[in-house]
């Protein structure tokens, strides 16, 4: 049955043409079986997978389909190989992914272009199982970019608005920034170890390179580049916030579960490499805890609920980074997974929101909503106090972990850790100023909503993600085959105490901002420090900014001047050069007998003269 | 005692040349054009028979009976020409044969 | 005889400058016909008495003639050397005057290096048609076959139709 | 010396082109019939060529001092009698409502072909200035043929004048310097002007190099090299375009004969600035002629000037010919030589078919659309021209790619740049004419091209066609034709 | 025997299309179809025939002009049967662009077209350096044709350039050609113009690099590079569809053949010296032209530009000159071939359709035309180098093989993968997202891709997925031919740095 795991992304594919080869003619229902059953039953394959591998006992398995080229010695192929790792991480896609799919048949049931969406979805979650599943950087590579010509199309799958183009493009760019600096590490590899197979690879990396050694920095690093492209990490983190843009489903499946963590498990697959470079993974933990502190402040001040959630994303996949950089592997690919979960379920219920809000967006014009959308509301309940590690959430579990693990780290760790206890205090404030302001309050809604959106196909998924968000944390990963068995740290229990505490503490003032309104936001905003703060971080610390300035302006500009292609002005000198030629040359034909007796007599005294003086 | 230097024959043959060039070079009128290339061809005649002097070749004489030949061709075809030109243009300026030109 | 040829030199340049000086054409063509005989003479102290009598006779002589006839089928009057009058600027003479007088420094430059008297043989009739009709009796035909050109080109051109 | 019966063999092209021209003058007094001359002419020029080619295998004989008859200029014979009757096809549509006597244009063809003659077999001074004069007399009569029509096409009375004055002065020239080498050397031959006895001893090169500059130039005007091009469209123009088309072909091509000869047995470039000199007039006539056609809206213009730069590159091979081992670059200039002439007789010629002593169609706009009112033409017309340009396919390229291999071996970078960027520019002025023709065709019909009305023309056509083409993709018969004769040089 | 049918008859083809044209109009264009399908089918048997001596497949050695001992020598080995299947191939998608667009004179279109690609076919197969230029030149003068009768508006300018661009640099060829021939006249007393002869030239010293630049610079122009490349612009927007095709899918093909096949082995030592310069070429090509291209709003420019862009990766992966990059280079001209083609069908389709390829005047096309904008699309990420898709395969491993040979420049060119997005993704952008408005052309002849279009757009698709999914059946066949050059060129050039 194992041998069968090439059936993963298979079904997805099969979906994806016969939605793209019947080109929007099938009935909706039959497109919802097709797109959202190949995930189903690549859940359910996975799922089978997964339970003989781990009964086997084995601790990875290789499946090899086709050799994809061979050059020379190079010649990676079309080859699975599962271990742990893998394995959670197909479970997430496929079990999520499907939840989310069922959840889609329901969300884009008025949307004309129902085929063309689920055909982009089938597509991403095959790549996404290429990604995780490759057994090579080189298939992991054609993953990683199918992964993000997807998210780059579902960003922009309501192509009228240009911005949302403009979000997909920028998306797209932005992170194959990212995607160029991890080609060229596999150059790199490649051309040191003569393989790009991740284990050989791993294996000859440690055993050829000592810790420290610059080909594994600068190896380290160029991976690195790519895993912020695709997570959203500093400074590639630009343009998470704006592939908003997409369909919430998609917001949910790709830029919340599954695609922005694709840098946590590159990381997490190569982490040998990192720990051959400890100043890059250094680096990776220092990537992790600046973005968590910089989207948390920045969510503090939104107002669109899914860049909210967008920003808190941004700021989980730190805590994912700074896990990495600790070395608590583990612990990150764990809060991958139950982030996963109530980061789903987090989006759909906004999803539930929004569409029950006639596409309304902006939490200033919600409120009051804890009735009407009492499904929303709990899943916004749960998911948010998952995501603010409310104990005993599956949020808590993961993140404790990461938090620990940061603080027996010598060196930076302890900032660490303190900086990812500030992180989740902030959490604790954006997560239910958001959860306040929808769900209480006075209702702002231009057009209230009649009745919650959704049926069975929508709301199941809700209740299940809600279920696993409440008890994921209880799951056991199977990692440490992967990882090594790493010491258990240990913090004191007034340490523990006070990180438990401290996320509460940042619900409690959210609680007495936005639900008592106790302290008044106004008043808080009336100086002007605090309204320039505003300001920067609610234009996300001026990253787009910069970046306009200093790299999409000149580019434009030096666009625009060079239209007409300077080298070609070369050509035309030349031209004109003949031109002018001509038009001198031409005078000499005067048709004046006499002035052509006298060319032949000039002519001729030249020529003399230069035969007899040279 | 009894001789010219071979280059006086020569220059003065180069002189008439000359001449015959700056008539060709100046004159409008195409009459005196076609008398300074005469002038000209009887230079380069000159210039054969000082030649065959210095060699005591008969060969120098029989080129100038050539060039004889073709002068008067050439001053036959000319004149042929010049009275076809003052028939249609009713002026000898050679000036207004200027028509074609660029 | 040499002082004959420098006298006949002397004329003979005077003459052909006062042929491209003139205005009056018939005038142009008498010195011509002058500058012809003077050279005529030199041919002769050369020693090339067939040249001379040639050069007299069939220059100075047909040639001259031909062009005599033209001018006067031509008729030109007063009006024409008015016009040769206004035509013979210095504007017209000085660029083309300049050049020639630099060829001709040229020329005498590289001639004057040679440093060869010359004792004029006599070459007569004899040698000249024995060469003539012998050697180059392909050239006299060629000749007459040039004259038929002239000829047929010269009756095309200059009837009248 | 004297000339024998045996001699008179080898002189055989020779005697039938006079006696054509013999019996013509004599058909033209008993009575003038146009077709009749030119049937004569043709025939005779037929039987003339013909003859050429029967003696060429086994004939190497001095005729004379004055004239060499060897497989070069009985190779030449034959190519210049072929091309002259060509021309008279040519001409026999053209000049057929010709309001004048027309009968005296083949008299003057067939002697200009005499005068072609002798200059292709000519190896002594005054051979060669007896051919060169015969042709330019024939040719000035040629030139202004049609003067006496009413209203003249264009201006025949203006070039002839022109030509007449210019090439009598160049002729002037020419003499000259022929003189001053004879003075050197003693002798109308051409022979070595490198090491002759001097009048004494002591004198430099100074007077060598000026005479053979004198007699270059005067050769120059006649190949219309820069500086001493001017008079060439001009006259071109002005000529009706049977005239213009000998003017172009047989006119060059017997005059760079004479210019090989002369160079190879005068040891000429033994003088380092005589190449110089050659060079220079290389390069300017290459850039003179391509710049000046630039943007020339007269065909014949275009073409005249497309002649200059042409000149130019044979001139390349000249210089290559004191460098390199072997014959390639005679054999270069030869090749060379045979392509020019097929390609502008070919491309004249489609002019000529389409044109008449009435009206000639000059202008480039006249050809516009060509390609689809009669795609045959057009055809004819773009392979030549392409041809000029030295593209493949046609045996322009062939003559081009001996020149580079010329150019080559004998490390001539500058002139290979030269050359280089002047077919550059030509292929600008070549193509512009292509494009006209390839026109949408948006105005009326500017001229009959009627197959029927002069079907032998076009048969010329064809024939330069199949030349074209097919010395273009198998050249090695006329290769190796060329290896052989230019061994005579 | 083969290879000469193979040339002849589309010769052969091309004359009868242009003379069918008298009996009915239809006829050029199924003579046309008929004619490349029969020679793709000849090309197959290629695939089967045993290798003679040294690789070569179905050799044809003549004697043609004795003096120069050029002979009449075609042969093919893998890596030309590529070239030549792909030259087949788009040969058929061109007729079928040029089915319904092509009206007006369409008997001498095909003869053209026909006649160019039997020009193309000789470059790929002639092993005599003068016959080799021969053909070179030979396929200039039908494209010529092809642009200037059936281009668009500034056609005559467009094929001058062509022209002109293309003419004077093969010149320059020519006569490194004859230097070659002459050094190996010197060396072993006959002129020879055999490719292998040639091979043993030693030409060392500082006219190696001189011969070896005409070489380059031709093959540059055609390929095209930065500084050669400002022809190709204008050639490609003015050329109607087929030209199009023709022109970035085979013709500049030749140049990156000549390069690989000529340029390199006939002066590994230049080459070596002269390489760090060429690939500093191709980088800035391929920076360069992705951001010109992505200022275009002419489409047919745009595209035009990113072939130039693409085509740096051939010229970065030939002269790295390793395996890797090498079969990256071959990889793209394949790949590249088929996407820019099909690209440039679906740019003059829609020129067809509205009469403007100005961008500026599109938007929101994907409503009226979905299938078309999927198939741009498709296309569109192919080109920019998506994985699984042929391109990809080409694009990596040049880069991958480049690395090897010279990091900063690889590092550099790499970017190019970004600027490929941002114009891709901006063509998109600006035809088919947006909304649809409509001021400046008449839209009533914007419909959808017809179904025979459909074909041809989905043999080009699923080529372009075979290339990316198992691209080995393509490297399999090139494989030996770059074995067996990388070794000889290391053998000559070790031997040289020995001494």
């Amino acid at each position: 049955m194992q041998d069968l795991i090439w059936l993963l992304p298979t079904y997805p594919v099969l979906g994806f043409f016969v939605l793209v080869l019947t080109a929007g003619r099938l009935p909706k229902n039959i497109v919802a079986i097709i797109g959202a059953g190949s995930v189903g039953l690549s859940f359910f394959t996975a799922v089978i997978i997964a339970t003989q591998f781990l009964s086997s006992g084995e601790n990875y398995f290789i499946k090899e389909v086709w050799t994809w080229m061979a050059v020379g010695n190079f010649s990676p192929g079309f080859n699975f190989y599962l271990d742990g790792l893998s394995l959670v991480m197909m479970l997430v896609i496929t079990g999520v992914g499907f939840l989310i799919h069922l959840y889609a048949t329901g969300y884009m049931a008025d949307d004309p272009s129902y085929s063309r969406f689920f055909s982009y979805m089938n597509l991403f979650v095959a790549a996404m199982l290429m990604l995780v599943l490759g057994d090579n950087l080189v298939v992991l590579y054609l993953g990683w970019e199918g992964v993000g010509l997807c998210s780059y199309l579902l960003i922009g799958f309501w192509y009228i608005n240009p911005d949302n183009g403009y979000a997909a493009r920028k998306a797209f760019v932005v992170t194959r920034v990212g995607d160029t600096a991890m080609a060229l590490g596999l150059f790199l590899l490649f051309t040191e170890l003569d393989t790009l197979n991740i284990q050989d690879m791993l294996y000859a990396a440690e055993s050829e390179w000592e810790v420290g050694n610059d080909l594994a920095v600068a190896a380290a690093l160029l991976l690195l580049g790519g895993a912020v492209g695709k997570s959203a990490q500093l400074p590639l983190q630009t343009w998470l916030p704006d592939a908003m843009a997409g369909p919430t489903p998609i917001s949910a499946l790709i830029h919340a579960a599954t695609m922005v963590t694709a840098g946590v498990y590159l990381i997490a697959r190569t982490h040998i490499l990192f720990e051959l470079a400890p100043s890059v993974q250094e680096l990776v933990g220092w990537v992790g805890l600046i973005t968590l502190l910089m989207a948390g402040f920045i969510a503090l001040t939104q107002s669109d609920i899914k860049r909210i959630l967008a920003f808190s994303t941004m700021s989980q996949i730190g805590y994912m980074f700074l896990a990495l950089g600790v070395g608590a592997w583990s612990a990150g690919i764990f809060h991958l997974m139950t982030h996963a979960f109530f980061k789903a379920l987090l989006f759909l219920a906004s999803g539930t929101v929004i569409l029950s809000l006639h596409h309304e967006q902006n939490i200033f014009k919600m409120g009051a909503l804890r009735q009407k959308l009492p499904v929303s509301f709990f899943s916004f309940l749960i998911g948010s106090l998952a995501l603010t590690a409310f104990p005993y959430t599956s949020g808590y579990f993961s993140k404790d972990e990461i938090l620990i693990a940061a603080h027996g780290l010598e060196g930076p760790g302890i900032i660490f850790f303190y900086g990812g206890v500030l992180g989740a205090f902030l959490t604790g404030i954006y997560t239910f100023r958001l959860f306040f302001i929808v769900f209480f309050g006075d209702s702002n809604a231009a057009h209230p909503p009649e009745k919650e959106y959704g049926g069975w196909n929508m709301n199941g998924p809700l209740i299940l993600l809600m279920i696993l968000s409440l008890v994921g944390g209880f799951i056991a990963v199977p990692l440490d085959p992967v990882f090594g068995h790493h010491e258990e740290h240990h913090v004191s229990g007034l340490l523990h105490g006070f990180m438990i505490a401290v996320p509460l503490v940042g619900i409690a003032i959210s609680f007495l901002f936005f639900y008592t309104k106790t302290f008044s936001v106004e008043k808080l905003m009336s100086n002007t420090f605090a309204q320039t703060l505003h300001k920067f971080w609610n234009n996300g610390w001026g990253f787009d900014w910069l970046y306009d300035r200093f790299i999409v302006f000149p580019f434009l500009w030096l666009a625009r001047i060079n239209r007409a292609d300077i080298v070609d002005g070369f050509y035309t000198l030349i031209v004109e050069i003949s031109r002018t030629a001509n038009v001198m040359i031409v005078k000499t034909q005067t048709g004046y007998l006499r002035w052509y007796a006298l060319s032949i007599a000039a002519g001729l005294l030249l020529l003399i003269t230069i035969g007899v003086l040279l | 005692m009894e001789s010219i230097p071979v280059e006086h024959g020569l220059i003065l043959a180069a002189i008439l040349f000359s001449i015959g060039l700056i008539g060709v070079l100046t004159r409008r009128n195409i009459v005196f054009v076609l008398m300074s290339l005469e002038i000209m061809l009887n230079a380069g005649g000159l210039a054969f028979i000082v030649g065959a002097s210095r060699w005591g070749h008969a060969e120098g004489q029989i080129m100038f009976l050539m060039i004889l030949t073709l002068a008067a061709a050439e001053v036959a075809v000319g004149l042929g020409l010049i009275i076809q030109m003052f028939r249609r243009y009713k002026t000898v300026d050679i000036n207004v044969l200027s028509e074609m030109k660029g | 005889m040499i002082a004959l040829f420098y006298i006949a030199a002397i004329i003979a340049v005077i003459a052909t400058v006062a042929v491209i000086l003139q205005t009056n054409i018939v005038h142009g063509l008498l010195y011509l016909i002058l500058s012809l005989l003077a050279v005529a003479v030199i041919f002769y102290v050369l020693g090339a008495p067939f040249a001379a009598v040639l050069e007299a006779i069939v220059y100075a002589g047909a040639i001259m003639v031909l062009f005599l006839f033209v001018i006067m089928m031509l008729n030109l009057g007063q009006h024409t050397r008015d016009q040769e009058r206004s035509w013979l600027t210095p504007r017209g003479w000085i660029v083309p005057s300049l050049l020639a007088a630099v060829l001709l420094g040229q020329l005498v430059n590289v001639m004057s290096q040679i440093d060869h008297e010359l004792i004029p043989a006599q070459i007569g009739v004899m040698e000249v048609s024995a060469l003539l009709f012998g050697p180059y009796v392909l050239a006299v035909e060629l000749a007459s076959i040039l004259l038929l050109a002239g000829l047929v080109a010269a009756y095309h051109l200059a009837k009248t139709k | 010396m004297d000339i024998t019966l045996a001699d008179l063999i080898p002189l055989l092209p020779l005697l039938v082109t006079t006696g054509t021209a013999v019996v013509a003058m004599i058909t033209i007094g008993i009575k003038r019939d146009y077709g009749l001359t030119a049937v004569i002419t043709i025939i005779g020029l037929l039987f003339a060529a013909l003859s050429a080619a029967y003696l060429m295998p086994n004939t190497n004989s001095q005729v004379t001092p004055l004239m060499v008859v060897d497989q070069y200029s009985l190779f030449f014979t034959v190519v210049t009698c072929a091309t002259a009757m060509f021309i008279a096809i040519f001409s026999y549509s053209y000049l057929a409502n010709l309001d004048d006597h027309k009968e005296e244009y083949y008299l003057l063809l067939v002697i200009a072909t005499i005068g072609a003659i002798v200059m292709v077999s000519s190896n002594h001074f005054v051979s060669t200035i007896l051919g060169l004069e015969t042709l330019s007399m024939s040719l000035y009569g040629m030139v202004a043929y049609p003067v006496h029509v009413k209203k003249p096409l264009k201006f025949p009375l203006e070039a002839s004048v022109k030509y007449l004055v210019l090439s009598a002065a160049a002729s002037g020239i020419l003499l000259f310097g022929i003189a001053l080498i004879y003075a050197q050397t003693g002798t109308l031959e051409f022979a070595s002007v490198v090491n002759v006895p001097n009048i004494t001893e002591g004198l430099d090169d100074g007077f060598t190099i000026t005479a053979l500059v004198l007699v270059f130039v005067g050769i120059a005007f006649k190949l219309s090299l820069a500086p001493f091009h001017m008079w060439t469209p001009d006259v071109y123009e002005g000529a009706p375009l049977p005239a213009t088309t000998y003017l172009a072909t047989i006119g060059k091509a017997a005059m760079f004969v004479v210019l090989l000869r002369l160079i190879e047995a005068s040891e000429a470039l033994t003088f380092n600035s005589f190449i110089l000199v050659i060079s220079l007039v290389a390069t300017a006539s290459i850039l003179a002629g391509n710049l000046l056609a630039l943007f020339q809206r007269s065909l014949k213009r275009v073409l005249a000037y497309s002649s200059i730069a042409h000149m130019g590159y044979l001139l390349i091979a000249v210089v290559a010919s004191y460098f390199v081992q072997g014959s390639i670059s005679v054999e270069a200039v030869t090749i060379y030589l045979v392509a020019y002439m097929i390609m502008s007789a070919g491309a004249f010629g489609v002019a000529t078919v389409a044109s008449s002593s009435e009206q000639e169609f000059d202008r480039i706009e006249d050809y516009k659309g060509l390609f689809w009112r009669s795609p045959w033409l057009a055809a004819v017309f773009t392979a030549m021209l392409l041809s000029l340009a030295g593209i493949p396919l046609t045996v322009g390229f062939i003559g081009k790619f001996y020149i580079f291999f010329a150019g080559v071996e004998a490390a001539l970078w500058i002139l290979l740049a030269v050359l280089i960027v002047g077919s550059g520019i030509g292929l600008y002025y070549y193509l512009r004419i292509v494009y006209c023709m390839l026109l949408a065709v948006d105005v009326e019909q500017k001229f009959d091209i009627a197959l029927g009305r002069n079907i032998s023309s076009h048969a010329v056509l064809v024939f330069l066609l199949v030349l074209l083409i097919g010395f273009g993709v198998y050249p090695a018969p006329l290769m190796a034709m060329i290896e052989t004769i230019s061994t005579y040089i | 025997m083969i290879l000469v049918w193979l040339i002849g008859v589309l010769f052969l083809g091309g004359i009868i299309a242009w003379l069918s044209e008298r009996l009915n109009p239809n006829y050029p264009r199924l003579i046309a179809l008929i004619t490349v399908l029969l020679d793709l089918v000849l090309m197959l048997t290629l695939l089967g025939a045993e290798p003679a001596i040294g690789g070569w497949v179905a050799a044809i050695d003549a004697p043609w002009i004795p003096r120069f001992s050029i002979s009449f020598y075609l042969a093919a080995d893998g890596l030309s049967v590529l070239l030549l299947l792909l030259t087949a191939f788009l040969g058929v998608i061109a007729i079928g662009s040029a089915w319904d667009e092509i009206k007006v004179r369409a008997g001498f279109f095909y003869f053209n077209l026909l006649w160019t690609l039997a020009g193309v076919l000789g470059v790929f197969t002639a092993l005599d350096l003068f016959l080799f230029f021969f053909f070179w030149e030979v396929m200039l003068i039908p494209m010529y044709f092809i642009i200037a009768i059936w281009g668009h508006e500034n056609k005559n300018y467009a094929a001058m350039k062509f022209f002109i661009f293309t003419q004077v640099t093969g010149m320059l060829m020519l006569v490194s050609i004859l230097m070659l021939a002459y050094f190996h006249y010197l060396q072993n007393g006959f002129v020879s113009f055999n490719y292998h002869d040639l091979l043993t030239v030693e030409t060392r010293g500082p006219l190696e690099m001189w011969i070896m630049l005409g070489f380059f610079i031709a093959f540059t122009t055609k390929l095209p590079s930065v500084p050669f490349h400002s022809w190709l612009p204008d050639a490609h927007s003015q050329a109607p569809t087929a030209g199009s095709v023709i022109l970035a899918g085979i013709l500049l093909k030749t140049g990156a053949y000549g390069l690989i096949r000529f340029a390199v082995p006939l002066f590994p030592e230049a080459s070596k010296s002269f390489a760090p310069f060429a690939m500093t070429l191709a980088a800035i090509s391929i920076l360069y032209c992705a951001k010109v291209a992505f200022a275009q709003t002419d489409i047919k420019r745009l595209i035009a530009y990113t072939s130039v862009s693409h085509m740096g990766f051939v010229t970065l992966g030939v002269y790295a000159w390793n395996e890797q990059a090498l079969q990256g280079a071959i990889m793209t001209m394949l790949a590249h071939g088929i996407s820019a083609a099909a690209l440039f069908m679906l740019a003059g389709g829609l020129q067809h359709r509205i009469h403007t390829r100005n961008m500026l005047d599109m938007g929101g096309f994907w409503a009226k035309v979905p299938r078309m904008a999927v198939v741009v699309l498709f296309f569109s990420i192919a080109a920019l180098g998506m994985p699984g898709l042929g391109n990809f395969i080409g694009e990596f491993l040049a880069l991958l093989g480049a690395f090897r040979a010279n990091i900063p420049l690889t590092v550099i060119s790499a970017f190019g993968l970004i600027f490929a997005s941002v114009y891709s993704l901006w063509v998109i952008q600006k035809v088919f997202h947006g909304e649809y408005t409509n001021s400046e052309f008449d839209d009533s002849h914007l419909t959808d891709l017809t179904h025979r279009e459909m074909v041809y757009y989905a043999t080009m698709i699923i080529g372009l997925i075979w290339m990316g999914m198992y691209p080995q059946s393509f490297l399999a066949l090139s494989q030996p031919v770059l074995l067996d050059l990388i070794s000889s060129t290391e053998e000559i050039v070790n031997i040289v740095v020995q001494n």
